[in-house]
């Protein structure tokens, strides 16, 4: 849906990153200064590209070659800034209703009152930007975005600013953007819950350089990870179709090969097949008989392999789930050699039903 | 208090010094926006052209407009002919030589506030779809409030005190081309015409006054943002 | 003070007249418009810029320039009409000095005006293009005084400004027409210079080439007159016979 | 230390918040708008309260009643402004310096070149603002304002900006600051495992108002947290003192009464009394024997609450410990019907040491 | 191609021109400020008050200054008396006439750029121990820059072009008080002047054009930054 292949020279900052987003979204990730921001820009048409062809759908938006390039304004581009940008002498409304007078009525897909419900901006339509905290600017700036219905969203850390509840609450709003109104999103995060439920291609940028790119299990499988050294930011993701749902519970029950995993929410339907998002660290392995523990998830897997630490205190454990994907469990290198863990043994993972993040469970978005 | 021939100064005063900052202020914000974002060879000439009122006494100024504008000017010849437009010795043309020399006041200081305008949120406007004329006008205009109005003023305080180009372009007929300025001038042609001239400057002043307090308020308003980006 | 006109009054000639004769033809134009029912508008500018301004096209009918040579400028490029052309009036060249200091000095070759000056300044028009100024420069040179009282000339756009600042007191002497010093009380006369050290101080008038009032012969004739030639005695000014 | 008593109306908003730091770091908590940013701004001196007294230490700031008020400049107390506030026309180097001017030479506690290399911006010491990543900027405020060795440091969401690893660095030098320089610091952030980790108070502001405050392990208790729907954000704040270390794998064994606690740190020394944040979502409990699984950390309870949600798929299970300590974990309803546990009960709860953030171990900081 | 008097001229102009604009701009930038920050009973006054040298017709400027600041004038005698500054029929109240003709123009320019401050950054500048008056001259300072130089460059054109208040305070001396102007208008009262003037208009122009390019370096130098806040 989004090809972008582009080279920009800095000073000493050189950005030459290739990729392709599907209809969903796609997730930049990277460290501070490795040229997220100078994408995002890229592709909005605010930033000229020295070399490199942009193509959003069956439009070319930049083609250096052919002297192609698009304007901000014709490329109907959604950008939220990692610094809200609002006018400051409009009206939170009028801010809102800006780019609404360029979408035509027809492709006004999103609901103004949606938006500002979700937001939860309804009491600060009537204030100036100057009067609002920073978490409100940036919901503000995300519901401008929002409401050009635009063919294409951009980004960037729109959530940084934001409380834990406010994220939880926005979520499953841009998934509707993404799902219900098929806007392709280029989103750009430092956190890897949000990259994971979010995303279908995950981009990892490093130094202007593209360093790894695929699906988030690929892209933030531990094995890539762990030279960053962040084990949290480390996930399996498992996919299963759902195969019973407890309202009573509150919980749906995934079938797996390798087992039934309990993730707590309720899915839309059963028979649907849905991605689950596992972190490395609630990983606990096991040789006991189920029921013992008040954990609900348990899958079979062999060891495929063990990766220590060799100073510090973890150990990465790879399993092979029946079925074939794969699982990473993070222990201590104790827990290791306590339990005489090693490759090829069977054991039984398992995985604390709170402890999956709603938003790490999703419906596996069209591609 | 004025006698007849002085409340018509007056009031020609204030038609021209409003006409002249009205008429200026469209070519001087374009110009300003020009001056400001535009990349383009002889630019500096331009910003030298618009400065040359300031930099040439008056007197030359209100000859090169006799001589551009005049009746028989290159100009005027061809504005009378075509669209009925009269400059010479009429109010008219005290107007033109009022905005002539407020106009490089006035670009510099919309040009100052246009470069104060932080291009990301003329940006931001594009990617909502507004079209550059569109943005300048929403975000960028407004935005530059304050150095419009504040150009503004400066043009119609100097078109209150503009007079050696004016009496020079369009001499100095009372009812005509007779602003305030050339009134007092002709007070200090006069023996005794002191205090006149002293009538005639507190009014302008106060009238320049008003105009500032009114400008303040308006930016003000305006300003109801908190004042800044 | 200036009268506007009134309803009643039709519109009479329109006269381009050189600043320092304001007070004069106002006077005047009142008389006129009271016998003719008649209103005279009168711009009041520099000669030189009234020169240009008929040049241009302007819609006088009357100029009366405050010396010969713009006169002999818009005859020249054939603007007035040459039959109508008169030397109206003339004046008297004078040194005055602030009331202050009243003194008394005979302008005659080998006066000690530079000393008398010391390191004051001596204010008259700018004596490259104001009027004034060349009649005092030609009449110092006469008198042999131009050496030594040059480097003490503070020159002026209009005499007018001269004449201030002696009664100011800021210049210890002036060099002003009389007509001028007789309008500053502040000031006194120290000299008047001979009339032969000077050419003659005239201010000449023309009907302009272009005048469409009916009026303008009837108003230069109205100048002539002997109502005029009072208000312009009273002034200080010569009438000059013709 | 910090002595904070304001009251303050901007329109239909209005602060009144009182609550006292000491010398460690205090943390504003709370949802996006409801003050804190205002209360930073109090104690800079950038607003002034409309009533209210402000101290620190023995520096009385503000005072309406006997009408003190100290200017910002008179106050030694170094603010990291949410958006960065660098000086556009200074070279970063020159930013950095700008504050050291007026700390004179016995008081410059910190170092420049620890600043510069923690922070990692030395690559843009020659750089002008305008050209630095949004990550960058928030860099070089930090270190601006670490740089002057205030008497109290105000960060306003200092992190937010930064991917995880650059958190994880910066995170032990804040520390420093308040532990080797003894700089009390008041600490804005929605991050949780900051929050707990830094603060030895914690104060919730919730519009305009305190909603608690106290130590992390009770403002941030789950009971308290439950109603914000973040089950996340719910932490036991658990003691006790180092027993011993394995430097072979790298982790330390701390004794609690209740059994002891594996984490994956090697502490300064045994016998040092430390705080460890245990995420009630990482609790589960068992009835197993010791070795059944990799879970190294196990402690034994008593049951002393179960709260359910009507509706929602979670269970908060309340433990009493051995020793007095109470650690909360959440379970899905399904699992608490399953094991059919009740108050009462004693249970073993299971602790993943790979699950205790680094961040949330601490040794306790100076009261 | 110049008399030697045409040269003094364009000597005394550029001299007049600098020591005017730089004479004044202290205090300009001082009032600049007072305007932009200052929240004061009187504001609107002073504001007022530093209009009126552009409300005012120049003669009258000139009148004022030479009642002000002439021999015998308030302040004149008493500067005259204890310092031994004088102003009339020198060079200095050329200066003086072009300070005060520019500096309303000078005034505007300035405290645009101070309005357009984002005072969070001065408010950085403060709790990182930086008096006040440090931080306006470390921050607030620098970043009026362009609306400093920009002031500059209108009062130093200001000062090329200025005639009416400087002929009627200081009058003409060649050497002393003839600027470019002065001469110019000299030639304009000349028949048959008309190219004299042209002439040293077009040097006029020259100047301020070399000024204006000057400037226009000097912020681009100062904005390395990027340009913008
Ligand atoms: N002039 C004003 N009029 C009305 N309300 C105002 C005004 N200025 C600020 N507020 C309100 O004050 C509240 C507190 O703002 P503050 O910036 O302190 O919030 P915050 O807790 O820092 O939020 P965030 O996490 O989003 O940065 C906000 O709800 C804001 O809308
Ligand atoms: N003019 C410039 N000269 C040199 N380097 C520059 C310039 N402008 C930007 N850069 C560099 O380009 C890099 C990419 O910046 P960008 O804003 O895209 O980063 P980012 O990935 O968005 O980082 P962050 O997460 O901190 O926002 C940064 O390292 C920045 O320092
Ligand atoms: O530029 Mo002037 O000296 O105000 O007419
Ligand atoms: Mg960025
Ligand atoms: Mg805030």
């Amino acid at each position: 849906m989004i090809d972008v292949r582009v080279e920009l020279a800095r000073n000493a900052f050189r950005l030459d990153v290739a990729f392709a987003g599907d209809g969903g979204v796609t997730a930049l990730f990277g460290p501070s200064g490795c040229g997220k921001t100078t994408v995002i820009r890229l592709v909005a048409g605010l930033e000229r590209p020295d070399r490199g062809r942009i193509v959003l759908g069956d439009r070319v938006l930049v083609d250096t070659e052919r002297g192609v390039f698009v304007p901000p304004h014709r490329r109907r581009i959604g950008l939220v800034f990692q610094d809200a940008q609002l006018f400051p002498h409009l009206r939170v409304a009028t801010n809102l209703a800006y780019g609404r007078f360029f979408t035509r009525p027809a492709d006004r897909a999103v609901s103004r009152d949606a938006v500002v419900q979700v937001l939860g901006i309804d009491h600060l339509l009537g204030r100036f930007p100057a009067t609002l905290s920073g978490g409100e600017k940036q919901r503000v700036a995300i519901g401008r975005a929002l409401l050009m219905s635009p063919d294409l969203l951009l980004m960037d850390e729109p959530l940084a600013s934001l409380d834990e509840e406010r994220k939880r609450e926005i979520l499953p709003f841009v998934e509707r953007l993404r799902d219900e109104f098929a806007i392709p999103i280029l989103y750009v995060s430092h956190a890897v819950e949000e990259v994971v439920r979010l995303a279908s291609t995950v981009v990892r940028l490093d130094a202007g350089h593209v360093a790894a790119i695929g699906g988030a299990a690929e892209v933030l499988a531990p094995t890539t990870l762990a030279h960053a050294g962040d084990r949290f930011g480390a996930v399996s993701v498992l996919s299963g179709k759902v195969a019973a749902l407890d309202p009573a519970h509150g919980v749906s029950t995934i079938a797996h090969a390798a087992g039934s995993i309990v993730v707590p929410r309720l899915m839309a339907s059963v028979g649907m097949t849905v991605r689950v998002v596992v972190h490395a660290t609630d990983v606990a392995l096991g040789r006991l008989p189920d029921g013992a523990t008040s954990v609900r998830t348990t899958l079979a897997g062999r060891i495929a392999a063990i990766t220590s630490d060799v100073d510090g205190p973890f150990a990465l454990v790879a399993l092979d789930l029946a079925g074939g994907e794969r699982l990473y469990a993070y222990l201590t290198r104790l827990a290791v050699d306590a339990m005489q863990l090693a490759v090829g043994q069977s054991v039984t993972a398992l995985v604390k039903a709170v402890s999956i993040d709603e938003r790490g469970v999703a419906g596996v978005p069209r591609a | 208090m004025f006698s007849p021939e002085e409340w018509t100064a007056i009031g020609l005063s204030l038609k021209v010094g409003t006409i002249a900052t009205l008429g200026a202020l469209p070519l001087a914000v374009a110009v300003a926006w020009l001056l400001a974002r535009g990349r383009f060879p002889g630019k500096a000439l331009i910003d030298g052209l618009v400065h040359l009122p300031l930099v040439l006494p008056p007197v030359v100024t209100g000859y090169a407009l006799l001589i551009l504008f005049g009746r028989r000017g290159v100009f005027g010849a061809a504005l009378a002919e075509h669209f009925g437009i009269v400059f010479s010795f009429r109010w008219t043309g005290a107007a033109l030589a009022a905005g002539v020399m407020g106009f490089p006041l006035m670009v510099r200081a919309i040009r100052l506030s246009f470069e104060a305008i932080d291009d990301r949120i003329e940006q931001a406007a594009a990617t909502l779809g507004a079209p550059p004329l569109w943005v300048f006008a929403t975000v960028s205009l407004p935005l530059a409030a304050r150095g419009i109005v504040a150009g503004a003023v400066l043009a119609f305080a100097k078109a209150l005190g503009e007079f050696g180009a004016t009496i020079t372009f369009v001499s100095n007929i009372p009812g005509q081309t007779q602003t305030i300025p050339a009134a007092i001038y002709s007070y200090t042609q006069t023996p005794g015409g002191d205090l006149g001239a002293l009538k005639l400057s507190l009014v302008a002043a106060a009238i320049a006054f008003a105009a500032l307090i009114l400008s303040e308020l308006s930016v003000r308003r305006a300003g109801r943002d908190g004042g800044r980006r | 003070v200036p009268t506007a006109p009134v309803a009643a009054e039709t519109a009479g000639p329109t006269v381009f007249a050189a600043a320092s004769m304001k007070t004069a033809l106002d006077e005047i134009d009142a008389l006129y418009t009271k016998a003719t029912g008649k209103s005279v508008t009168v711009s009041y500018a520099a000669s030189s810029a009234l020169a240009k301004q008929i040049e241009q096209g302007a819609p006088a009918d009357l100029f009366v320039s405050a010396d010969i040579p713009w006169m002999d400028y818009v005859a020249a490029k054939g603007l007035i009409r040459p039959e109508t052309r008169v030397d109206l009036l003339g004046n008297a060249l004078v040194l005055i000095a602030p009331l202050s200091q009243p003194e008394t000095l005979t302008l005659a070759p080998g006066a000690p005006l530079a000393a008398k000056i010391g390191d004051g300044k001596l204010a008259t028009g700018d004596i490259a293009s104001v009027p004034v100024g060349k009649y005092a420069k030609a009449a110092l040179e006469k008198l042999g005084l131009w050496a030594e009282v040059q480097p003490k000339i503070a020159g002026t756009d209009n005499v007018r400004a001269a004449l201030s600042l002696v009664a100011r007191g800021e210049a210890r002497y002036g060099i002003v027409y009389a007509t001028d010093a007789k309008s500053e009380p502040k000031v006194t006369v120290v000299g008047t210079f001979p009339t032969d050290s000077h050419p003659p101080i005239v201010y000449p008038v023309a009907i302009t080439k272009d005048s469409t009032s009916p009026d303008a012969a009837a108003y230069l004739a109205f100048l002539k007159g002997p109502e005029a030639a009072k208000i312009f005695v009273d002034q200080g000014f010569t009438i000059l016979k013709p």
